[in-house]
C-alpha cells in the first residue's frame, strides 16, 4: 500500500482541479426525450434526498461532524443519518480532517470501492488544502488524490457550513443527468486520477 | 374464489411492502424523537417521501458484485431473505370474516392446520439468505456476520419454539386462526406472561434487532453480512429486516394479544362487517405498538456481546422456556382434574 | 527525599559518569548528562533502588544540535518518581556519524514507541530495540525529517505567495503560476 | 464446488487475519490494527499509526511562540483549551511570568469545562460502541452548550485558540457567566440521566467489566497517565502532584478504579466529570476581581487604542507580532492534566523567535502501545470497547 | 500500589444486586428515560431556515474595515500576514496618489489583498496583529464553493461595502467592568 504513495504524489503533483469542470447536464434537446429528462429529474430528486454519507473522519472536523449528526443540527433532516461505513453503500464521501501522505492511498482505495454515483465533500482546511499543516507529511489537499465536488472551508467548519456544503451537493445531485457517469468528460476526469 | 384469494394475496403483499417501506421512515422518526431530534423533514412534508427517495436512489445505484465472490449465491442471498420474509405473512389472520357482495371472505391467505410450525419454519429459513449472502461476499467481516447470524438463529429458535409449545398445549391447536379464536375472552399473554417475554426476546433476536443486532453490528463489523452489498440487493436485505419486524410483531399480537380481538367487541351492537374492520384496525394498532417497542428498545439499550448472547439464549432462555412449558403442563393437568 | 539527595545518591553510585548540567532549583527539575553506555545501568538503578524508585518514564525524545561537534544528537529522558514526586531529566549525546544509543525498552515498556518515534524523526538507532521501524512516517521515507537541515514544508504546496514577505517558500512555484492557471 | 471453497482461502488454516482500520468506524480517529483471530478471539494485534501524522514538532520549530497556540489546538481536539493553556503555562514558566490569581481561576474554569467535554465524548462513545446511540445524542447537546461558552470567550467552538501568553484575550463576558451558571444548574440532572442509562445496566456491565484490563504495575510500566491510569488504581493526577494554575486551592477527590478494565475507565471518567463541576463551582464562587491578563507588556499585546496613541505600545505591538520578544534561553518541561493524562511540553529555547525544539508528551501516543497486550485473548467486541474507552485521539496520537 | 495522595476514592462497584442481575429493572429504567425524551420538545435548529445566534466575538469571514469617512484603513504593513500561522494572507502595497485621499486613510495601502480561505484556520491572530484596526473576523460564515479558485478572497470580497457596513464594535470590548459581578 505504501508503495504507491510516491506514485500518487508524483503523478498528481501539479494537477489542478480546475482543469476538469463539471459536465453540465445536457438539456432535453440532445436526443433525450421528455421521459428521460423527467426521469433524470425524479431520480435526481430522490438521490438528493437520500444521500448516505461515508464519514472519512480523521481528526478535528470529525468532531464537528458528530455535532452535525447530533441533536442540535440533526443531519437526519436531510435523510443522511444512515451512515454507511461500508464504501459500497455510500453515496457521499465526506473527508473530514487531515489526510497525511500515509493516508492518501487508503483514501483513494475507499473512493475506488464506492459504487457509482458517488460524490466527494471535502470538509475543513486540512482536507481541502492542507490548511495550517504545510508540512512534509501532509497531503496538500485531497484533490491531489481524488476528485472533489464541494469544498467546505473552516478549521473546523461550523456545522452550519457542513450543512451548506451538503446542500450544495444536493443541488449537484439534483441536476445531474443519469448518464453523466458514462460521459467522456467524466471518464476523462477519472482517468486523470488514475482511477480505473 | 381463486381470483378472490389472488386479490387478497396481492393486497396483503402490497400492504406488507408499503408498511415495510414506511417502517424505515417510522424508525428514523422514532429514533429522532427519542434523541430530541426531528428526523427526516426535508423530503416532502414532514419528510414522508423519505422512503421513496431511498428506494429511488437504491434502484439507480451501481449494482456491484465483488470480483472474488460467488456470483450466484451473492445474488441469491438477498433474494432468499426477501422471499422468506414475505412468505411468513401467509398464515396470519389479519381479521375475522368480511361479508362482501354476498360472500364471506376469510381475512387470511391460508388457514394452514400447522400454521405455527409454518411460521417457525419460514423464520428459520430466513437466516439462509443472510448466511449465503455473508459467506459469498468473500469478506471477513461479512463472514463473521453470517456466522453470528447462523448461530444466533439456532440458539434462539429453540427457546422460541419451546415457548410456542406452551401456547399449543394451552390451545390444543397448531392453527393460527384457532389460536386467535380461543382468545376471544382472555388473551394468551395473561396465561403465559413468561412465555410471552421469552417469545418477545427471541423475536428481537430473530429479527436481528438491537440488542441482538450482532450480525450487522455497525461498530464492530461495519455492516456485517451486507458489507459488500450495494444497490437494491442491499435494499432487499434492509427491507427483509423491516418485513421480519412487521411479521414478528404480527405474530406476537396474534399469538399472545388476541389478534384482531378487542375487549367488548361483540357487545357494542355493531354489524359484523364493522366489527371485522375494527378488528383489522385493532390488530394493526397492536402490531404498531410492538414495532414501536422494538424500536424503542433498539434506541435505548446497548447490545450484547457474542458469548453473552449465547449465554442468554442457552443458559437462561431455554431453561426458562422448558420451565414454562412444564409449568403450563402442570397447570393444564391440574385444571382438567378439577 | 528531595532533588539534592537524589543527585548525591546518584553521584555516589556512579561517581565518574554523572555530569550535572543544572542542579535542582525550586520548581525546575535537575538535569544530568551521562555517557550513552551508562544509560541502562543508571536507569536500572533509578528504577530498582527502593529509596528512589523512579518507576515512571515520563518522556523520551530526541534533539538535534548541528553545531555541537561530536554531540550532534541527543536523547532526553524525563523520569518521575511518584512516591517522592521527584522528576529528573537525563541527557545522552551521540555523534551524528554513529547515532547509536542503548535501548531502554526492557526497563520501561513505554520506551518502545517513543524510541521508534525518535528513530523516525532523528535516525537515532536504539541498540536492542525489539522492533525499530518508522512509526509515524511512511516506511519509504529516506531522511529523518526533524533534523535541522531538512525543510518543514511540503514541496507540493502551490497556493502560497512569498514575493512580499521573504518567507522561505518553495522553489520553482510562484504565485503567478496560480494566476496563470485560471 | 471447488471454486466455492477457494474463496475461503484467505482464512488460512485456523487463524484469520482481520484488518481493523484505518477507516473502520470504531477506530474513530485513524489507526490500523491487524488482528490475528481465532474465530472471534484475538490472538495477537499489530497496531500501525501515523495516518494523520502532521509534523507538529517540526512545525513548532518554524513558528513564533504565540503562533504555536493554534497548533496545540489540534493535538487533543476534544479538549483544545487544556492544550492551549498548557502551552501558555509552559512559556510563562520559561519566561518567568507571574499571572494574577484571577487568570488562574479563569483558566481553571475553562480547563475543567474542557475536561468535561472531553470525558463526555469519550464516555458517550463507549455507549455508541456498545450500541446505545441515544445517550450520545443527549450528551452532545451538553457539549454544544460548552461550545457556546467557548464561543463567548474566544469566538470558536472546537479549535479554540483560547487565551494568550500571560492571560486571556478578553475578560469573561456577562453572557458567558450567565451560560456557565445555567450549565452548572442544568447539566447535573441530565448527566445523571445519561449515567443511569448505562451505569447499572447489566448488559452494559457485562460488556465492559473485564474488557481490556491492565494492572497498575503494567500501566505504570507502559507510561499510562490520566483516567486510564487511575482506572487501574493509581491515584496519580498532575493537578494534585504538581499543581499549576492554582489547582492547589481546590479540594477534590481523585476517583480510582480497581483493575483497569473498560468499566473502571468509564466510571472514573464519570466521577471526574462530577469533580470538575465542583471545581468550576468553587472557582466561580471565589473568582477574584482584577485584570484578565498579566502585566507583561513584552508578551501580552497592548490595547488597540494604546497602539494608536502611544509610541511604546506600538513598538511592543510590532515586536510581539514579529516574534521578537526577549524569550530567555533555557529548557523547561511543563505538564498539565489533559483529558487523557499528563500532557507535557518539553521546550528548548535558544532565545530565538521560535522554539529550538518543542516536544509534546502526548499521553495517547504513550499508552496506546499497551493496546495489543490489553486485548490479547479477548473477543473482537471487547477490543473495540477497549479502544474507545482508552480514548485514543488521533490528533494526539500521531502529532 | 500505595496511595500517592490521600484524596483517592474507589468509585467502581462491580457487584450486581439480584435485581440488577435480572436485566429488566435497568432496561425499564432506561426505556422510561428515553420515552421521556420522546415527548420532550426537540432541540434541533432547522438550519438553513432558522439560524442559531452566534456570539459577537465569533471568528468567521474576515472584513477589511473602512473608517468613518469611507476610506480603507489597511496600510499594508504586513503584520497580519506575518502573524498568520497558515501563511494564507498575501498583499501588495502601493503608494497613495493625491486624488485617492478619500479612498485610503494612510499614505500606503494594499493594492492587492488576498486571503486563501481554504488555508485559513480562523484563529484570529491577524485581527490581533493589526495595528490599524483594519482587519476583523466577523460572525459571518465563508460559503462553500465548487472550485478551489473561488476561495481566494480578494479585496472585492473582503473590503466592506459603503452601504453595508459591518459592526464589529462588540468584539473590541475586552472588559465588562461592573457587569461581571456575580
Amino acid at each position: 500500500m505504501t508503495k504507491s504513495i510516491n506514485e500518487v504524489i508524483l503523478t498528481d503533483k501539479f494537477r489542478i482541479m480546475s482543469d476538469i469542470k463539471f459536465a453540465q447536464p445536457p438539456a432535453g434537446v440532445e436526443g433525450q426525450g421528455f421521459f428521460a429528462t423527467s426521469l433524470d429529474q425524479v431520480i435526481g430528486l430522490a438521490r438528493a434526498n437520500s444521500i448516505w454519507p461515508l464519514p472519512f473522519a480523521t481528526s478535528c472536523c470529525g468532531i464537528e461532524f458528530m455535532a452535525t449528526m447530533g441533536t442540535n443540527y440533526d443531519l437526519a433532516r436531510f435523510g443522511m443519518e444512515r451512515l454507511s461505513f461500508s464504501p459500497r453503500q455510500a453515496d457521499l464521501l465526506m473527508v473530514m480532517g487531515t489526510v497525511a501522505k500515509k493516508m492518501g492511498p487508503v483514501l483513494k482505495q475507499v473512493y475506488e470501492q464506492m459504487a457509482e454515483p458517488r460524490w466527494v465533500l471535502s470538509v475543513g482546511a486540512c482536507a481541502c488544502s492542507g490548511g495550517i499543516f504545510d508540512t512534509y507529511s501532509v497531503l496538500q489537499g485531497i484533490d491531489k488524490v481524488i476528485p472533489v465536488d464541494v469544498y467546505v472551508p473552516g478549521c473546523p467548519p461550523r456545522p452550519e457550513q457542513i450543512i451548506d456544503g451538503i446542500m450544495k451537493i444536493q443541488e449537484l445531485v439534483k441536476n445531474e443527468s443519469l448518464r453523466r457517469r458514462y460521459s467522456p468528460q467524466y471518464q476523462e476526469l477519472m482517468a486523470s486520477y488514475n482511477i480505473q | 374464489m381463486v381470483l378472490e384469494k389472488t386479490i387478497f394475496i396481492l393486497i396483503i403483499f402490497s400492504i406488507t411492502l408499503l408498511i415495510a417501506t414506511y417502517l424505515t421512515y417510522f424508525e428514523r422518526k422514532v429514533a429522532a424523537f427519542l434523541q430530541d431530534r426531528l428526523g427526516p423533514d426535508r423530503a416532502g412534508p414532514f419528510g414522508i417521501l423519505q422512503p421513496l427517495a431511498d428506494a429511488g436512489k437504491m434502484f439507480f445505484k451501481e449494482d456491484f458484485i465483488p470480483a472474488e465472490s460467488v456470483k450466484l449465491l451473492f445474488i441469491l442471498g438477498p433474494g432468499i431473505a426477501m422471499f422468506t420474509a414475505c412468505m411468513t405473512g401467509a398464515v396470519i389472520p389479519w381479521g375475522d370474516q368480511l361479508q362482501l357482495f354476498g360472500r364471506t371472505i376469510d381475512l387470511q391467505i391460508a388457514d394452514v392446520d400447522i400454521g405455527i410450525l409454518y411460521v417457525v419454519g419460514f423464520v428459520s429459513i430466513g437466516v439462509y439468505g443472510i448466511m449465503i449472502g455473508g459467506w459469498s461476499s468473500n469478506n471477513k467481516y461479512s463472514l463473521f456476520g453470517a456466522i453470528r447470524a447462523g448461530s444466533q438463529m439456532i440458539s434462539y429458535e429453540l427457546a422460541m419454539g419451546l415457548s410456542l409449545i406452551a401456547i399449543v398445549m394451552l390451545t390444543g391447536s397448531l392453527s393460527v386462526r384457532e389460536i386467535v379464536e380461543q382468545q376471544a375472552g382472555v388473551w394468551n399473554v395473561f396465561y403465559q406472561p413468561l412465555g410471552f417475554l421469552i417469545f418477545f426476546i427471541c423475536a428481537l433476536a430473530e429479527c436481528n434487532r438491537a440488542p441482538f443486532d450482532l450480525p450487522e453490528c455497525e461498530t464492530e463489523l461495519i455492516g456485517g453480512y451486507h458489507t459488500e452489498y450495494s444497490s437494491m440487493k442491499l435494499g432487499f436485505f434492509l427491507f427483509a429486516e423491516y418485513i421480519n419486524m412487521f411479521i414478528s410483531a404480527a405474530v406476537i399480537a396474534t399469538v399472545y394479544f388476541g389478534g384482531y380481538h378487542f375487549p367488548f367487541m361483540h357487545s357494542l351492537g355493531l354489524s359484523e362487517n364493522v366489527v371485522s374492520i375494527l378488528g383489522i384496525l385493532v390488530l394493526f394498532l397492536k402490531i404498531f405498538l410492538f414495532i414501536f417497542i422494538f424500536m424503542w428498545i433498539r434506541w435505548t439499550l446497548p447490545r450484547f456481546r457474542y458469548d453473552q448472547l449465547m449465554h442468554l439464549g442457552w443458559k437462561i432462555l431455554i431453561p426458562l422456556a422448558i420451565l414454562n412449558m412444564v409449568g403450563t403442563g402442570g397447570f393444564i393437568l391440574l385444571s382438567t382434574k378439577m | 527525599m528531595d532533588h539534592s539527595t537524589l543527585l548525591q545518591l546518584l553521584s555516589r553510585q556512579f561517581p565518574e559518569h554523572i555530569h550535572i548540567l543544572s542542579p535542582a532549583d525550586g520548581k525546575q527539575m535537575p538535569t544530568i548528562e551521562i555517557p550513552r553506555e551508562q544509560i541502562k545501568p543508571i536507569l536500572n538503578f533509578l528504577k530498582s533502588d527502593p529509596q528512589i524508585s523512579m518507576s515512571f518514564l515520563t518522556d523520551l525524545c530526541g534533539v538535534h544540535f548541528p553545531d555541537q561537534a561530536g554531540k550532534e544528537l541527543s536523547v532526553v529522558y524525563h523520569l518521575h518518581s511518584f512516591i517522592h514526586n521527584l522528576r529528573l531529566r537525563i541527557k545522552v549525546f551521540c555523534p551524528i556519524e554513529e547515532p547509536t544509543v542503548p535501548s531502554v525498552t526492557d526497563i520501561y515498556a513505554a520506551a518502545n514507541w517513543m524510541e521508534r518515534e525518535t528513530y523516525d524523526f532523528f535516525g537515532i538507532l536504539f541498540e536492542g530495540h525489539p522492533d525499530l521501524r518508522r512509526i509515524l512516517n511512511v516506511d519509504e521515507m529516506d531522511y529523518f525529517p526533524l533534523r535541522k537541515e531538512y525543510p518543514l514544508e511540503d514541496s507540493t504546496r502551490i497556493d502560497k505567495d512569498d514575493r512580499y514577505f521573504g518567507r522561505d517558500g518553495h522553489e520553482g512555484v510562484t504565485f503567478d503560476k496560480r494566476v496563470d492557471r485560471q | 464446488m471447488e471454486s466455492y471453497f477457494k474463496s475461503l482461502d484467505s482464512i488460512d488454516g485456523e487463524l484469520a487475519t482481520i484488518n481493523l482500520g484505518p477507516t473502520h468506524p470504531a477506530t474513530h480517529g485513524i489507526f490500523q490494527n491487524v488482528l490475528k483471530m481465532d474465530s472471534e478471539r484475538i490472538i495477537s494485534a499489530e497496531p500501525t499509526i501515523g495516518y494523520i501524522h502532521r509534523a507538529f514538532e517540526k512545525l513548532a520549530e518554524k513558528r513564533p511562540f504565540y503562533q504555536i497556540t493554534p497548533i496545540t489546538d489540534r493535538l487533543n481536539y476534544c479538549s483544545s483549551p487544556i492544550n492551549n493553556i498548557g502551552w501558555h503555562l509552559t512559556v510563562e514558566k520559561l519566561a518567568r511570568i507571574e499571572v494574577p490569581k484571577r487568570v488562574d481561576y479563569m483558566r481553571v474554569i475553562i480547563m475543567e469545562l474542557a475536561r468535561i467535554a472531553d470525558h463526555l465524548i469519550c464516555n458517550s462513545v463507549i455507549g455508541v460502541d456498545t450500541g446505545a446511540l441515544t445517550g450520545f445524542t443527549y450528551m452532545f447537546q451538553e457539549r454544544e452548550r460548552i461550545y457556546e461558552m467557548y464561543e463567548e470567550v474566544c469566538g470558536a467552538r472546537l479549535t479554540t485558540n483560547i487565551g494568550r501568553i500571560g492571560g486571556f484575550e478578553r475578560d469573561f463576558s456577562p453572557v458567558f457567566m450567565a451560560k456557565l451558571k445555567a450549565f452548572l444548574k442544568e447539566f447535573p440532572p441530565r448527566f445523571e440521566e445519561f449515567n443511569s442509562l448505562l451505569e447499572r445496566n447489566r448488559i452494559f456491565m457485562d460488556r465492559t467489566i473485564g474488557a481490556g484490563p491492565i494492572t497498575a504495575e503494567r500501566a505504570l510500566n507502559y507510561g499510562f497517565t490520566g483516567p486510564n491510569l487511575r482506572a487501574a488504581g493509581v491515584d496519580y493526577d498532575v493537578r494534585v502532584m504538581s499543581p499549576y494554575s492554582s489547582y492547589e486551592d481546590f479540594d477534590f477527590v481523585i476517583p480510582v478504579g480497581v483493575n483497569g478494565d473498560t468499566y473502571d475507565r468509564f466510571m472514573v471518567r464519570q466521577e471526574e466529570i462530577r469533580q470538575s463541576l465542583a471545581i468550576i463551582q468553587a472557582a466561580l464562587d471565589n473568582l477574584p476581581q482584577g485584570l484578565y491578563h498579566a502585566d507583561v507588556p513584552s508578551y501580552f499585546l497592548p490595547d488597540k487604542e494604546d497602539v494608536y496613541t502611544q509610541m511604546e505600545a506600538l513598538i511592543y505591538h510590532f515586536k510581539i507580532v514579529m516574534g521578537e520578544v526577549p524569550i530567555p534561553v533555557g529548557e523547561v518541561y511543563h505538564c498539565v492534566e489533559g483529558g487523557n493524562g499528563e500532557l507535557g511540553f518539553y521546550l528548548i529555547s535558544d532565545g530565538g523567535r521560535q522554539p529550538y525544539r518543542l516536544h509534546f508528551r502526548r499521553p495517547c501516543f504513550i499508552y496506546y502501545q499497551a493496546y495489543p497486550e490489553m486485548i490479547q485473548g479477548s473477543l473482537l467486541s471487547d477490543a473495540i470497547l477497549t479502544m474507545s474507552s482508552m480514548n485514543v485521539i488521533a490528533g494526539e496520537l500521531d502529532a | 500500589m500505595a496511595s500517592l495522595t490521600n484524596r483517592s476514592k474507589v468509585v467502581v462497584n462491580k457487584k450486581m444486586t439480584f435485581w440488577e442481575r435480572l436485566y429488566l429493572p435497568a432496561i425499564f429504567g432506561g426505556m422510561a428515560i428515553t420515552l421521556k425524551h420522546f415527548f420532550r420538545k426537540s432541540n434541533t435548529v432547522r438550519y438553513p431556515e432558522v439560524k442559531r445566534p452566534f456570539s459577537p466575538v465569533y471568528r468567521g469571514l474576515h472584513v477589511l474595515k473602512r473608517d468613518d469617512k469611507g476610506a480603507e484603513r489597511c496600510t499594508a504593513c504586513g503584520l497580519c500576514a506575518v502573524a498568520c500561522p497558515a501563511e494564507a494572507i498575501t498583499m501588495t502595497a502601493a503608494e497613495r496618489k493625491k486624488d485617492e485621499k478619500h479612498l485610503y486613510r494612510e499614505e500606503k495601502y494594499a493594492a492587492v489583498y488576498e486571503i486563501n480561505m481554504l488555508r485559513c484556520i480562523f484563529c484570529g491572530l491577524c485581527e490581533e496583529a493589526c495595528p490599524k484596526e483594519a482587519i476583523f473576523l466577523t460572525d459571518r460564515l465563508v460559503p462553500t464553493e465548487l472550485e478551489r479558485e473561488d476561495f481566494i478572497y480578494g479585496k472585492d470580497k473582503l473590503v466592506e461595502l459603503l452601504d453595508q457596513r459591518i459592526d464589529v464594535s462588540k468584539r473590541q470590548v475586552k472588559t465588562y467592568g461592573e457587569d461581571l459581578k456575580i
